[in-house]
């Protein structure tokens, strides 16, 4: 066998070693050198043309959207197939394009499930680049999300939109918003919510970016004001976004939890080798002490048993097309466990991991800096229903245990 | 590091119908203990060791040329995990899985054709005597010493917490020759002069352990498992992944009942399972026994594959040791006083977990492995003290 | 100085290292030989018989009754006194009369604060070893203790008494219960409870031994079919009762802490002395094993936490008279540092922990039988308001959070 | 043992008052942050000082005749623990408790009559660097080495880390001789030709770090502490409680902003405090909060008492750094997106508190102190690294 050249584009149903090596050559080929450096001190403006620049870089190979089905510009490959093209990204570096992420995950779903013929042809906008957001928490509906109040009044052929959106990732690098809205304030707290697609350069919308503790702006306050949906833009029915929304995203949740177990397997492998190299006098390292290694095992236990759930919840996101209440399981370990271990990975590396390094960017969820990547645990603690309402649901729909009297 | 996509789904369709018979066969002759006496520990549920008998179980791990199923540790692991549910005494952990692989992978044709039948059909039951007074398997820490003498082997010292050993028709003894390193495993037939049992009491009333005080026992010089040290390994790995089966069977029990208990128990006008205290802690719970379930598989299957099992063994005692006791304990306090009470079933699981973690090398043991693994780029071949 | 023969009273005030000294003389020519055998294999009439002996060497020097004031026949003794001397009964491995606990504390404190003459009359009983139990918990009130149900309705000099009570320590050893009964069931849960003084040989009175995960029966349920109570046998006013039993016990808790705090201290000495006599292989033991040692030293902070908060709540206590809800603090952390640190224990000794030695009697609350005492740390946690109750006590009580709905 | 009974009751009213009084001036002085700038620190917050100076706490370590108020650690803890609740920007730590408790103890008298009047005043500034690049005090891993030349003392080398380092009128600095075991302390004036101090942005925005790399910078031979040895294990353990104290502060302030988050936000139609998840998180909170604040209080105590602090100190920095984690961790967690919003407190005392944990010696070097006490009959006698 004469040794290949990274090739071009990738076909689902390869033989998976082969699949395997051919994207190692196309990632060692690919992945841009310093990136790291470059998005230090990028520029929104910068951050975002890497981004786009990236994904084409993916689209060209067939690997942007590896999950879609084939009839919509996906890649067409198996479950199986999209774990192992995750693994070897992640494993290479290899910068992936965050800005669209919930295009690609999120939006793409509820368009594929959901949307009209006219709506799905975003699907091809975003395989060209097109960034959404989502528009769904507000500040008094964070984690009690169904008491939303952000109104949408049927007017004719548009929707008139009053209310503030928060914690809507990347909304100032975006041109749409999934936005959920409620058209029937009468209807129980679930029942009155609509699906819209939001232009956000439609007069009305106003964004304020949010500063996180991370240093960063990844989120942004959106103001509604007499904003004009059309009615075109709804997605499915009248009053029936809460049920989309919950699904769509729960499917989506599992599915992202395969990059997110392979990162966090990769950060172990990182913490290893960096406690290798952390002195801690009389000729010992980090490595060298058993508390350190019993909490590091402990850790990677829990990472091995995230990637077991994920895809034990994938083969049934394959098989019925709903991941059901158990994505919450997902969540509540992954984010804990990356709290766990990223605490324990700036505790090992003492106040080095202190100081902190300008990184306006980040196309990762983790950035390799210990003590950012700890603060940024409590995003995944917080956001997308709180770990307590991960434990409510699990509690109530999963073990059948009784609500708590209103 | 094993990845994601190294190991094959599994064939959860097989698996869930072998479950479900083993279950409703366990269901049917396990929990039949009655009043149960405190200062004993109980006897072997004879129907469902006739059943397992019956059935094949024993001889999961024998080839069938030798009377057995020919599986693997896949459909150990089911077995494992439905005696712990049904904190079921029955001879299977010592007998089918240890003493087995012992003679299996240790032994020489001989010893199969003598022993390896009758332990696959239940006529005989094997137990292993693998650790010393101080409950360790570390060969330096063993009491019992080998000698030759006159073209015998001779035995003597002490085994301490032998599973099932007072009436097993053999017992396979770890002991140490003088001068070399590491240990042997000798057969020693029931009856072999010399041979004391006295039972040790355990905790775990469903586990019936004794020492072995070996005073002079003369054996064959044939009594020596010729490949021991090639059995050790799997032998601790096989150990591991049983136990933990068998404590994430109590502990999905122990959930399973404290589920049930909190949507019945009420207390300030409601059922204590609508508060999110204890909705919560039975989330957690949840969770814990979801994850400890597959890792138990996974490396059930990395085993019978024979591919990265080292690892994936230890990620599994690790994490299922440790969620097995927190889930059982857990329980109790869902279940309040009651289920402290010496009647309910609630804290004989937690015994019954607490054993499967300590016994034959402990989660500590499993994660020092895995750091090996990750840190030094190797881990000890075995996760047997040594 | 010439060295003092034990003394055969101690007296209060005395020089504290002078005290010290004293106790240890005298504990070292009064604390029996080989008591841990004799009891472990002892009778009910046995370990009755050694209890009031104990009890009675104890009070002829002075010592039975140290908290009680002087007037009732106590020891007077300052707390800090108090303090070393349990300190010192403790490290001596004296053994207390365990039967005699709640007739000392609980009860005894209860009839100070709220005894008439002639039912103060019990305090001199109690000195000669007078056995009481508590009847407070019932089958269907545990943590929620208002709701209990046993009625007593007053039929002239009498009351009429009929109910289950369960969780009474000791009672089949005990001739006297305090017992909390319903006597007004219109009032809300909390308002209708009197407390009584109820003699267990009375008609109607029928017991029945709890065996415990333990394997011993220190708990009885008991059935009260139609047992007539004298009115003179009431204590406080009728419906006073729930007040009366919150105050007592709460104070009593925090003084029965210094025990604890004491043994658990010895405790954890003892896991230590062990460690270094267990062996890991390669001459290693237990005590070299960074892990543990990180884990011990953990719990060593909690034990010292522990005390310093049991004398913080007890100076409050010495001056006003009440603890208030802060004892909440000592209950969950004493529960749980025993939990965690007899699981430590255990996992440091491996199997030997784990095989059982028959134990039908003890006279503190931990044996040393780390697998034993680690399932009794359960009892702590649940008994006595569950740790469940204790933090919603602090979070609503200390901290002024909501209620929830009911 | 240092049994319960050794520890004086506090006394408690002056205490008390003396809180007050710094709880009252930094309320007036220290919280005028505006919007905070992301990419630096934030500057010495200049009305707080001041009037720490003027109350006298910056010379609490400083005998009477050199100008200081000649009290002790219970003084300091008080006034920590407000600091670190505040938020304070002040070089208290750095110039109060380091710098004048070096020359107090490790300098001459020449030393002491030349510092520490302007130490205790306010006048001057004062600061330590005792780690290396790794940010530890081990003196093998120090980077900076002393040698004599001439008479004189010739400094080489980067030391990292160090707290209020850039503008200090005087630093002691840590550096290794040639063939010696151990450290000493050089006294560095601003102003040293050779020495150049380079910020490093610390996540803690309100502690101000800097390295400083010092080439061929020429002392006098007074230069050098000559009691540094004798000054090393109490700076140690002066640092482990001024620091545990200002993460008790830390983690107090975020218990009564989550308390009052709790009560005011609503989510399904009820104040999030009420449902028992958060409701017992913050009960939770609350006794590590009171039990590090009593462990921090015995602390001092015994190291004002100079009887049993070793062991005191190490159960302080372990339980209080822990739970200061804890703490301001979970804070966040209550309050949800807003916590973690820029601009509020909530992750600022986090980042502080886990300042406090890490610096010059972490909760696994107390707790290992700890265990060497209880298991080996002995600790080191310092947590410092070495």
């Amino acid at each position: 066998m004469t040794e290949p050249s990274a090739p071009t584009r990738f076909a689902p149903a390869t033989d998976p070693d082969r699949l395997r090596y051919d994207l190692r050559a196309w990632l060692a080929a690919n992945t841009p050198a310093d990136w790291h450096e470059e998005l230090r001190t990028a520029t929104k403006e910068r951050f975002r043309a890497f981004n786009i620049d990236q994904a084409r870089k993916l689209r060209a190979a067939g690997l942007l959207a590896t999950h879609w089905p084939a009839e919509h510009g996906g890649g067409g490959f198996s479950f199986r197939e999209q774990l192992l093209i995750q693994e070897e990204l992640v494993r290479a570096d290899f910068p992936q394009p965050r800005l669209l992420e919930i295009s690609l995950a999120h939006i793409a779903a509820t368009l594929i499930a959901h949307g009209t013929e006219e709506q799905r042809a975003h699907l091809a906008a975003i395989l060209d680049g097109e960034i959404w957001c989502q528009g769904f928490s507000e500040p008094d509906a964070g984690s009690d999300l169904a008491s939303l109040r952000t109104r949408a009044e049927r007017r004719g052929d548009v929707y008139l939109v009053n209310g503030q959106k928060v914690w809507s990732s990347y909304a100032d690098q975006a041109s749409w918003c999934l936005l959920l809205a409620r058209t029937d304030p009468a209807a129980p707290k679930h029942r009155g919510l609509s699906l819209f697609m939001l232009e956000l350069d439609s007069p009305g919308v106003e964004l304020r970016p949010i500063r996180q503790a991370t240093g960063t702006e990844e989120f942004c306050e959106l103001f509604l004001t007499g904003v004009e949906i059309p009615v075109a833009h709804r997605l499915g029915e009248e009053n029936t976004g809460w049920r989309m929304a919950q699904t769509t995203l729960a499917a989506e949740r599992v599915f992202n939890t395969l990059e997110l177990q392979a990162r966090l397997a990769v950060a172990a492998e990182e913490i290893a080798a960096q406690a290798r190299a952390t002195p801690l006098g009389g000729g010992r390292t980090a490595a060298d002490d058993t508390s350190f290694r019993q909490d590091l095992a402990a850790r990677v236990a829990e990472i091995e048993v995230l990637g077991l759930l994920g895809q034990h919840l994938a083969r049934g996101v394959e098989r019925t097309g709903e991941v059901g209440v158990e994505g919450s399981l997902v969540k509540l370990l992954y984010s804990e466990t990356l709290q766990k271990l990223t605490g324990l990975a700036l505790r090992m590396r003492g106040m080095p991991a202190l100081v902190d390094q300008r990184r306006e960017f980040a196309t990762s969820w983790t950035s390799g800096h210990w003590m950012i990547d700890h603060l940024k645990s409590w995003n995944w603690t917080i956001a997308a229903g709180s770990n307590e309402i991960q434990r409510t649901l699990i509690g109530e729909r999963v073990l059948g245990l009784p609500r708590e009297p209103q | 590091m094993t990845t994601l996509t190294q190991i094959e789904p599994a064939q959860d369709d097989i698996r869930e119908e072998f479950r479900a018979s083993v279950r409703g066969v366990l269901r049917d002759t396990a929990p039949v203990h009655g009043p149960r006496a405190v200062w004993s520990a109980e006897s072997v549920d004879a129907d469902a060791f006739r059943q397992a008998a019956d059935l094949g179980w024993l001889g999961l791990l024998v080839t069938e040329r030798w009377g057995g199923a020919g599986a693997g540790m896949q459909e150990v692991v089911v077995v494992a995990e439905e005696l712990g549910a049904h904190l079921a005494v029955v001879p299977f952990l010592s007998s089918a899985v240890l003493t087995c692989t012992a003679l299996a992978i240790g032994g020489d044709a001989a010893m199969g054709a003598r022993w390896l039948p009758g332990l696959a059909s239940g006529q005989l039951r094997g137990a292993v005597a693998l650790t010393g007074p101080a409950g360790r398997t570390d060969p330096e820490l063993l009491d019992v010493r080998a000698r030759e003498e006159g073209g015998q082997t001779v035995l003597d010292g002490k085994a301490g917490f032998v599973l099932d050993g007072a009436d097993a028709d053999l017992v396979l003894v770890a002991a140490r020759r003088t001068g070399r390193p590491g240990a042997d495993l000798y057969a020693v037939p029931r009856g072999t002069p010399g041979v004391e049992a006295a039972p040790q009491l355990c905790v775990d009333r469903t586990r019936r352990l004794c020492t072995l005080v070996l005073n002079d026992v003369r054996l064959d010089a044939s009594a020596r498992l010729p490949y021991t040290s090639e059995a050790w390994p799997v032998l601790a790995d096989r150990a591991a992944v049983a136990l933990a089966a068998d404590a994430v069977g109590a502990a999905r029990r122990a959930l399973d009942m404290a589920v049930e208990y909190a949507k019945q128990r009420e207390q300030f006008g409601r059922p204590i399972g609508s508060f999110q205290a204890i909705k919560h802690k039975l989330a957690d719970m949840y969770l814990l026994v979801r994850g400890a379930s597959l890792a138990v598989e996974a490396a059930a299957a990395a085993l019978d594959e024979g591919r990265g099992a080292r690892r994936l063994v230890s990620l599994a005692g690790a994490y299922a040791g440790d969620a097995a006791a927190k889930v059982t304990g857990d329980a109790i306090q869902v279940h309040g006083g009651i289920g402290y009470t010496w009647e309910h079933d609630c804290h004989r699981l937690f015994k019954r977990a607490t054993f499967d973690e300590v016994y034959l090398g402990d989660p500590s043991a499993h994660r020092e492995r895995v750091a090996g693994l990750l840190l030094d780029g190797q881990g000890p071949s075995t996760v047997f003290h040594q």
